[in-house]
């Protein structure tokens, strides 16, 4: 595979990685008949993330990807975050393979997904 | 960083007998195998001794039955396109197998396009061919059957000499592909009632770039490479002597050790077998657990991703194959353990480790002890794993 | 006994810088270049290399041009039925020339057998393709123009440049066989407007086994080799590594000294020419004088049986070839020599001299005394000669 | 090829090679383009082949086998001659290959033509 080093240094030492206690939203996404699953975990006070984690299943580049966006997503208002794309995570990461662009995509949906669930908890 | 290289079915480093071989064919015999003079009449003396040495050790009638090729892909693909369209006033029907080589079934697939029906036969859940589902494929206009001997994933190796049985009554064409089993399991091309059978050096600690297909006496097939009058006109090319002749020692190798390489490989392949056994938890083992190749342990890991498992070992030094060495750089797991019908949690979690000549058991243990860390540590990050303790 | 090789263009022994780097690649990059740990990549990273550089060298625009196969043969028979499979839809005519190499004219009568129609452009006495002959030969469903770059037998060079423009204006796609230009003649694939373009290594010092075909950007082509996702999934089988590094070196050694080898051909092969010339009579000297690959050197000498010249070299030592290399054994004159019209004194008594970078000036001198021995013992039984002195 | 040491000595060295000017049989078979020709030249006395020798444009069989045969013939009565077969020429060459065949029956022919030209000057 022809990962940057960024990559190979996120899936080696993912950060955030594990279950929330105290997350307000949750998203997850993918299954493991697909071979990919990520569960994204947020806590989020006064419209800003205070605390982002993950747990994946997957390749590399859906663990690194996952361990980008988390980093990305601590300190983001709802707004930021909701604008959050993987080519910024892909960015972050220093490239990623073409066949491994949508472990990148799976992951914006997993935040996608749990803001969704944080603004249905609000109503 | 200690390198542990268990991936052997990918490709065997040459054998240094091997070597020295080509390197005194580089440079006593670099003619041209066709030429009429001295130089050229010398290089073919020697290829016609490998020749002579490959046919015997497969137990061809005749060593004009061997025809050398460039790999176990050139082989495969001939036998499937050549007979085809060699034979194909007597019909358009191939039956194969659903966890064939790529070079089998992609060579199948085209020929589909090409007008041919192709039937592709289920596997059980060790992955072995049922000769019934077999029987019951053969049709008036069957012209080839091609089933592999020993599957390069899981190692399962096929009745190919009831299948040769079949085949022979029927009147049909029998080619295997041997690539994975040459070296491993006993060949023997008339006791198997083999027609065509493909081979490749590079798995047998031979040169890469070099293969050979056998095709019995009397066989009409067409040609897949076009051109000069090499290989009795069925395989033009100039021929790759110094290969060739590695092919040759390569094999000579295996008349001489088959025995000793084979008892390694078991010794090596069960001590790894039986340590993740014991101490690793939720893994299933693959195919056949009796009819298999010695140096193949196929294992799936429940709850973790095949290559994040490949790179985390790589990291550690250690390399193994998921899926298909050969298919790798998708995310799908391969066809063959699709065909098997896993548990999802286990679909994706596939490592192949092959051990060679040169593995140790100092080897194994080194990489036990990783992949038990490895994999504790992709489990710790999986939702599959914690949902599944939850539960 | 002295031994003299002039029969480089059947093959050339492997250079030993080039030989060292095979060496060292069976040792250290003896991975598979599709396996996706550490020891796979190391090998993938030696063949991207070799593929950087053979791509640089012939002015490709993308080293993902450049295709590795098993050698010519094989890269003019996917050039041609991978071209002709992949674009019958806009027509199923090829348009290629008489002296070809079988490679190219056997599998085009392959594709005559598939419902392909092909034009055979004859060629002038020096072996040229005529252009008015190539413009006039195309017709609205043409699809592929092949012309050989330069001939293997008699080393004239082909108009390739304008053959390209010409394709290239009427949206035709072009294929050169280059096997016996490389390493003799400027190739530039973007200057020449070149489609698709095959080379052997073993021609130019390197490994037996290996070739490479370019293919411009975009090219739609059928595969000849199915299987694994090799080469960008266009020509499947393991990568033989050390033999594409050894092309790799091989081509760089051409990089660096092409025009020193040149210089040397040339003036070895003008030497033996001048001395044939001289010294003999009732010779002709076979294709283009200017326009020819500066180590070959054809000549046929009336009254002699091309055969029994090379066997009565070969007893001295000397290694020549009479027709094609590739074709020996056959009793008529090649379809080379057939193509040419010579005079039928001339036909039969062929020989093809092809100097390389181990030839001396001793080599010429000790082959031209052999020579005139042999031209006058042959002539002394001749009948043809006895009667044409009668007269 | 596949030369035996028989067909390789003859061809080296090639016996009663030259033009028998007191011939009086004289055969000749073959042409220049089809690549090979040979001419027979025997001196026949009561009816037994006195001498014989050979002329032969043509691959190493064509001249192995002209010398060997001019060395069977000689000493032959013209019966034995006529009945001289390419196949005698090839065992006592200890073999042709397949394609090299053509070339000893060539021989044969031109032993016969010379034969039917003593003949016809006997007229
Ligand atoms: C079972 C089987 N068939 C065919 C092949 C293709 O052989 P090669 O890579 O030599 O072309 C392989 C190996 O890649 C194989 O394992
Ligand atoms: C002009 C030409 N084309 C094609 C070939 C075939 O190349 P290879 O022998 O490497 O298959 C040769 C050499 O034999 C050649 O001279």
């Amino acid at each position: 595979m022809d990962y940057s080093e960024k990559v190979i240094q996120h899936f080696r030492e993912p950060h955030n990685v594990g279950v929330l206690e105290e997350a307000n939203a949750f998203g997850k996404v993918g299954s493991p008949a697909c071979g990919d699953k990520t569960e994204m975990y947020l806590k989020i006070e006064d419209g800003i993330i205070k605390e982002a984690k993950f747990m994946t299943f997957g390749c590399a580049a859906a663990i690194a990807s996952s361990s980008v966006a988390t980093d990305l997503l601590k300190g983001m208002t709802i707004e930021e975050a909701k604008a959050l794309k993987n080519e910024q995570v892909i960015k972050e990461l220093g490239g990623l393979p073409e066949a491994k662009i949508h472990c990148s995509v799976m992951v914006e949906e997993a935040v996608r997904a749990a803001l969704e669930d944080y603004e249905a908890r609000q109503k | 960083m200690k390198e542990v290289y268990l991936d052997y079915a990918a490709t065997a480093p040459i054998d240094l007998d091997v070597k020295q071989a080509v390197d005194e064919a580089n440079e006593k015999y670099f003619g041209n195998a066709s030429s009429l003079h001295t130089i050229g009449q010398r290089a073919k003396g020697q290829m016609e001794q490998a020749r002579e040495t490959i046919a015997r050790y497969i137990n061809a009638a005749e060593a004009n039955e061997v025809y050398f090729t460039s790999g176990g892909t050139e082989s495969d693909n001939w036998a499937i396109k050549g007979i085809a369209l060699a034979q194909m006033e007597k019909g358009k029907h191939i039956i194969t197998s659903a966890i064939e080589h790529h070079a089998v079934l992609h060579a199948c697939e085209f020929m589909e396009k090409m007008g041919f029906e192709v039937t592709y036969l289920p596997v059980a859940r060790d992955g072995s061919v049922r000769i019934a589902d077999l029987k019951a494929a053969i049709r008036e206009d069957t012209i080839l059957i091609t089933i592999m001997a020993a599957n390069n994933e899981i190692g399962t190796i096929q009745p190919i000499k009831e299948i040769g049985e079949i085949a022979r009554k029927r009147g049909i064409l029998f080619h295997t592909d041997a690539v994975q089993a040459l070296g491993s399991m006993p060949l023997d091309v008339q006791a198997m009632q083999i027609d065509l059978m493909s081979i490749s050096a590079h798995k047998v600690y031979g040169p890469k770039g070099v293969g050979a297909m056998y095709i019995k006496k009397g066989t009409e097939i067409e040609n897949l490479m076009h051109g000069g009058a090499h290989e009795l006109r069925r395989r033009a090319g100039t021929n790759n002597v110094p290969g060739i002749v590695g092919f040759g020692k390569a094999v000579e190798l295996l008349k001489q050790n088959e025995a000793v390489y084979v008892a390694h490989y078991t010794q090596m392949r069960d001590y790894l077998r039986d340590r993740i056994e014991n101490e690793l938890d939720e893994v299933i083992l693959n195919g056949h657990q009796e009819k298999r190749l010695p140096n193949n342990l196929n294992v799936s890991f429940a709850y973790v991703e095949g290559e994040a498992l490949l790179l985390s070992l790589d990291m550690e030094g250690i390399c193994v194959s998921t899926g298909s060495a050969c298919s790798s750089g998708s995310l799908k797991p391969s066809h063959v353990i699709e065909a098997l019908g896993l548990d999802e949690n286990y679909l994706h979690g596939t490592v192949r480790f092959t051990v060679g000549r040169q593995t140790t058991k100092e080897d194994i243990d080194y990489t036990v002890d990783r992949l038990k860390s490895v994999i504790a540590r992709l489990r710790s990050m999986s939702p599959l794993y914690k949902d599944s303790k939850n539960s």
